[in-house]
């Protein structure tokens, strides 16, 4: 076995290794590189910038734990902005094992923001259906969450006064780590009732959604961690995506070394093999 | 007795197809009331769906156990699991002076069943996952070569994204950026179009087989 | 610091590098972990469900409202139980009869608007644009995606792709060449996709290192450091054992 | 029926771009007001028309006036060069008065409120400066309607497709359809071929999905495939499953492989065998066998989820040759990387077909085929139009682009 063949064939817990590292020393002693805001995030801060205090504003947050470094910060980071712009504020989740933490994010970010649960705020909880659920709430969001996750009755909550169904909702944006996400709200919901939609995503689904970007389905889109710090950067309020940035910059320079360097042992075995008249693997 | 188990549920889903599927092009009040009706009890439905998606599980571990297989003991877990998240979520808080009823918290209190979803499900979970880190470089060092032309291409797209996404990538090579954002935007939406588009008139193909009887296998099983 | 909180620390810790030491080797830490995970899982959903499902969605409304309609939902939703006794199985396929029929309605002409329609229309752009003195020009900024050569490689990658997924004619002639910018097409998509999922992935893992660093703090005692000790020992000894007595299969 | 027909001989007799309504500069109030109920809603709007005049410029502004009987308020305000009928979003068909005419919907909700079957009277005012003119008002009934016009192009696109299908379905009954040969299947034969080369097992995974996914089918029926080739070497297959109904149905179809291929005898039914229905311990048990039994061929169909990666990684890492199909596509760049051949989204489906020779499943990818060539031609002929249409500043392509808007 070649020198290239060996490195080639290295034990892949070295692999992790340098990946555990280059994760770890950017979190333990940061840099703090800058970071550069990409349109399609924009768009959903812009357009939350341009609503009049106490429009009403939908977060759907449809992610579980599994994605909750990714999306937890650009939860914070929108609710921190609608907040601060004075817009009424209802949380919901469509994933079932992710109330408790959508929970916890709103009301978190509520009680930093000085804001109360029913007057400034709501948290509706999770309600099973998906497709079913939106269109319910289009429809009539009071048959589809007749009391709040607090076991409010929703009908006598004055954050709620006014709005009977989504169209009445001035903006919809939905966090998704899956199908039941952005595109049920686009297909089930926006499609027919008319209120404005933006989202938000992980990075596995992000490059799934962009033609719905293009075609104004959804008006922005938050790509994963980087998105999330590109929102922190936009409101002024750092938190954890954008300290996470400079952990993302070392692996991903990682990564795309070992890229090279595999390219670099795989074409030195196949020059080798070409002139010792190997067959090719 | 054969109309009752074959051919009624065909003609449920085919008159429930049809009407719903027409549904959309009626604005009528009537028609919109209808929806409203529906969907919520579908809602409801979805919610006894969820549970037949879980007792297989129950099941399989049960039937491990009994047989004492080899692994029994973490099915023995596993249940621990679910009764001890379920008594969890059925207990009383004392602290909060009510019944916990599936709250992770009330009143900014944090419940037992808060507990144990914030500190064992999350961490399970994410970790998890997080584990994909690991393998995605893996796979990048030894799998990621350009054996071809499409393979290559391939390769420089994803490293182009990469440095791309990443404040220092950025910094080394500042056109990454922007030529990022015009794969995501271009070549990236016009693939995921056509595929879209594909499998969209795939679902819809399905859909009409389905409503049509031609369909059968949600029906489960071939047995009559 | 209160007890439950520091509890949770050191579980949720030991939880977290439990399932990593999968990438060293499978082993009963992880196994334990794993199998803890499946079960919490399940046991939240069954709360969850039982409290927005039964409690919110069917009990009050039809008790305080007397909303009664809603026995229909529950009747149909109860059908689907039948499954478990063979003998009046069959019922169940009504329920699901009910399900897939309504879900299949509202899917066709839901997806004929966004995803085909809705599609084809922002697909279909003209290839020159008005200038700001009036007459027809061709735009080709790349950074715009709205300009007119973004419009053409848009239109030529969504229909060479379309005809990389068609099976009923050969591929020769025009057609390969089609299929095969195609193939072109999805590859540099792929790549794209490889790129950013890899930022998803190490989000994850940044997120759990964040977490490890906080709890590696002496106000919980440093469990992370105590932890990792008690991991690492357990996976040596597992290792050893493993080694005198090979397992057997499974 | 006939209205449409009507604006359509309409929008074909007379010039689009209209005459510039009276040359006049004097501040008039706004000529010809009309207002009806919004048809194809499901009530509680109004819709409001009136000429194009000379004075519209954006510093002009129009006002529209509500009032239900007692008072007058208004309730829109905006620029005098916008709202047009041509930016109305209905198509040509339910359009109610020509392009260049101001229209203003007017709809319950975000503070309006309009109920149905009371009569309201509506009238534009046009405020220039300090200048104000007003219409007199007209009055109009809201109303529900039965059926929603604007959206017949997608009624008639589901009808027409649906015959396509079913028509494509019963020719495929009565006579071999073509479909052109998958390149994948001659990998999965030559990895079959190396295994027995090599005497080691071949994976067989069918992935996550149940049996009521057409991706779970398409691996069921390649596994038939599969499994005839490797009772034909008699080369050992593994297939570990996660849901105990498919593993029922492979354990069939498995069988009924050996016994075609005339070696009942070295069938073995447990070579099908169930591991677990979660994700993550199945993928470390059938990690564990990649490493322990070192398959030489790893196959990979069906639904998959983040497990792909960690399944596809190992197998690579043992030096098997890799074979995957899928429509998840969001683990395709995954097996694409680490997989030596790759069946990508529909590309299985076509597969499992080709293979079945099953007259449903080779019509509907042959309706499919037809949507698909249907769909490109609309794109390029669309493109065409729409260019035509700017080149030469005409309206008239849009009878045919609207055909294919997706309109409320």
């Amino acid at each position: 076995m070649t020198f290239a063949e060996r490195m080639l064939h290295i034990d892949r817990r070295i692999i992790f290794l340098v990946i555990g590292v280059c994760t770890l020393l950017p979190l333990l002693y940061p840099v703090g590189l800058a970071i550069k805001v990409s349109p399609e995030v924009r768009g959903v801060h812009d357009y939350i910038e341009s609503l009049p205090e106490g429009s009403v504003f939908l977060l759907s947050m449809d992610f579980d734990p599994a994605s909750k470094p990714e999306l937890q910060p650009q939860a914070v980071a929108l609710l921190r902005h609608a907040f601060k712009k004075n817009l009424r504020v209802i949380g919901m989740t469509l994933w079932v094992t992710g109330t408790g933490l959508a929970d916890l994010v709103v009301s978190q970010a509520a009680q930093e923001m000085g804001k109360v649960n029913g007057k400034d705020y709501v948290f509706l909880g999770w309600s099973p259906g998906v497709g079913s659920l939106i269109i319910t709430m289009g429809q009539d969001l009071y048959k589809a969450f007749p009391s709040d996750y607090n076991n409010q009755p929703t009908r006598e909550l004055a954050v709620l006064k006014g709005i009977q169904t989504l169209r009445d909702v001035n903006y919809v944006v939905s966090l998704a780590a899956g199908t039941a996400g952005i595109e049920s709200w686009y297909v089930y919901g926006k499609d027919k009732y008319k209120f404005e939609l933006g989202g938000g995503c992980t990075g596995v689904i992000a490059p799934g959604l962009y033609p719905l970007l293009r075609s104004g389905q959804i008006n922005g889109l938050i790509g994963g961690l980087r998105g999330a710090a590109e929102y922190e950067t936009l409101i002024g309020q750092k938190g954890r995506a954008v300290a996470g940035m400079d952990a993302q910059s070392a692996t991903h320079v990682a990564i795309i070394m070992l890229v090279i360097l595999c390219n670099v042992f795989y074409l030195l075995i196949r020059t080798s093999r070409g002139q010792s008249g190997q067959p090719r693997g | 007795m054969i109309f009752l188990r074959r051919q009624l549920p065909l003609l449920i889903t085919f008159v429930a197809g049809v009407v719903f599927a027409a549904q959309y092009y009626v604005p009528h009040p009537t028609s919109e009331l209808m929806l409203t009706e529906v969907t919520k009890w579908l809602q409801i439905i979805s919610g006894f769906a969820l549970v037949l998606g879980v007792t297989s599980l129950f099941h399989i571990h049960a039937v491990k156990i009994r047989r004492k297989e080899p692994g029994w003991a973490y099915s023995l877990i596993l249940y621990g699991g679910i009764l001890g998240t379920i008594a969890a979520g059925f207990s009383y808080s004392f602290t909060a002076g009510q019944w916990v009823n599936g709250k992770e918290t009330i009143n900014g209190i944090v419940t037992a069943f808060g507990w144990i979803y914030s500190d064992m499900m999350v961490p399970l979970q994410g970790t998890m996952f997080a584990i994909l880190a690991f393998f995605i470089a893996s796979a990048a060092y030894r799998s990621f070569r350009a054996r071809s032309r499409e393979a290559a291409l391939l390769l420089i797209a994803a490293i182009i994204v990469m440095m791309g996404r990443v404040p220092l990538g950025e910094m080394l090579l500042p056109v990454s950026g922007d030529v990022t954002q015009w794969i995501l935007n271009v070549l990236n939406a016009a693939v995921r179009r056509a595929i879209l588009i594909g499998i969209s008139l795939g679902a819809v193909a399905l859909s009409l087989k389905i409503i049509f009887g031609m369909e059968r296998a949600y029906l489960g099983g071939g047995k009559e | 610091m209160p007890f439950e909180t520091l509890l949770g620390a050191w579980v949720a810790t030991g939880l977290t590098l439990f399932i990593f030491t999968f990438l060293y080797q499978d082993n009963p830490l992880f196994k334990l972990a794993e199998h803890l995970y499946v079960g919490v899982s399940v046991g939240y959903t069954i709360v969850k469900v039982y409290d927005t499902v039964i409690v919110r969605l069917l009990y009050e409304p039809m008790v305080n409202q007397g909303d009664w309609s809603l026995l229909v939902p529950l009747g149909i939703g109860m059908l689907m139980l039948a499954r478990y006794f063979p003998k009046i199985a069959w019922l169940s396929r009504i329920a699901f009869a009910f399900i897939v029929g309504v879900g299949s309605g509202l899917a066709i002409p839901r997806i004929i608007s966004s995803y085909i329609l809705k599609q084809v229309e922002d697909t279909v752009r003209p290839l020159a644009s008005l200038a700001s003195g009036g007459g027809p020009t061709f735009t080709y900024n790349l950074l715009d995606p709205a300009s007119n050569l973004n419009a053409l490689v848009l239109l030529i990658g969504v229909v060479s792709v379309l005809f990389y997924f068609f099976f009923s004619i050969e591929h020769t002639g025009p057609v390969r060449v089609a299929a095969r910018t195609g193939i072109l097409f999805l590859m540099i998509a792929f790549g794209a996709a490889f790129g950013y999922t890899v930022m998803a992935r190490m989000s994850l893992l940044i997120g759990r290192f964040t977490d490890l660093i906080e709890f590696a703090d002496p106000r919980y005692g440093r469990a992370t450091l105590w932890l990792l000790l008690a991991t690492v020992a357990t996976l040596i000894a597992s290792g050893a054992r493993r080694r005198d007595h090979p397992p057997g299969g499974g | 029926m006939l209205r449409p027909l009507a604006v359509l001989v309409c929008l074909c007799l007379f010039p689009l771009t209209a005459p510039e309504a009276g040359a006049q500069q004097a501040f008039a109030p706004p000529q010809n007001l009309r207002v009806i109920d919004t048809p194809s809603d499901s009530g509680e709007g109004l819709t409001v028309l009136w000429a194009r005049a000379g004075y519209d410029a954006p510093e002009v502004r129009y006002q529209i006036m509500l009032g239900d009987g007692a008072e007058k308020k208004m309730v829109a305000e905006f620029p005098a060069d916008s709202h047009y009928v041509r930016d109305s979003r209905w198509p040509w068909w339910t359009r109610v008065d020509r392009p260049d005419a101001h229209q203003f919907n007017l709809k319950s909700g975000k503070g309006l409120e309009l109920k149905n079957g009371t009569p309201y009277a509506v009238a534009v005012a046009v405020v220039k400066g300090a200048e104000r003119v007003e219409a007199a008002p007209v009055q109009a009934v809201p109303a529900p309607n039965w059926v929603n016009w604007n959206q017949m192009n997608n009624l008639l696109l589901v009808l027409l497709f649906g015959a396509v299908v079913f028509g494509s379905i019963r020719a495929a009954k009565r006579r071999e359809i073509f479909l052109r040969r998958i390149p994948g299947l001659d990998a999965v034969d030559e990895a079959i071929g190396r295994a027995t080369e090599l005497g080691k097992p071949i994976l067989y995974l069918t992935g996550a999905g149940d049996m009521s996914e057409p991706s779970t089918i398409a691996a069921a029926v390649i596994l038939g495939r599969v499994a005839k080739r490797v009772a034909a070497y008699e080369t050992d297959l593994l297939v570990p499953h996660r849901d105990p109904i498919v593993m029922a149905v492979c354990q069939e179809i498995t069988k009924q492989s050996y016994l075609e291929a005339g070696k009942p005898d070295v069938f073995r039914e447990d070579s099908n065998f169930f591991i677990t229905t979660d994700q993550f311990s199945y993928t470390a048990a059938v990690d564990g066998i990649m490493l322990r039994r070192k398959p030489a061929a790893n196959f990979f169909m069906g639904s998959y989820f983040a497990e792909a990666l960690l399944l596809t990684e190992t197998g690579a890492s043992t030096g098997a040759i890799q074979i995957a199909g899928t429509d998840s596509d969001h683990q395709l760049p995954f097996f694409v990387t680490t997989c030596d051949y790759t069946l990508i989204g529909e590309e299985l489906y076509a597969a499992s077909a080709y293979l079945s020779r099953e007259p449903i499943q080779l019509g509907t990818l042959r309706g499919q085929d037809f949507g698909k060539a249907f769909i490109l031609v609309v794109l390029a002929l669309g493109t065409l139009l729409a260019t035509v249409g700017v080149l030469f500043a005409t309206d008239l392509p849009m009878i045919v682009l609207d055909l294919f808007k997706d309109l409320k």
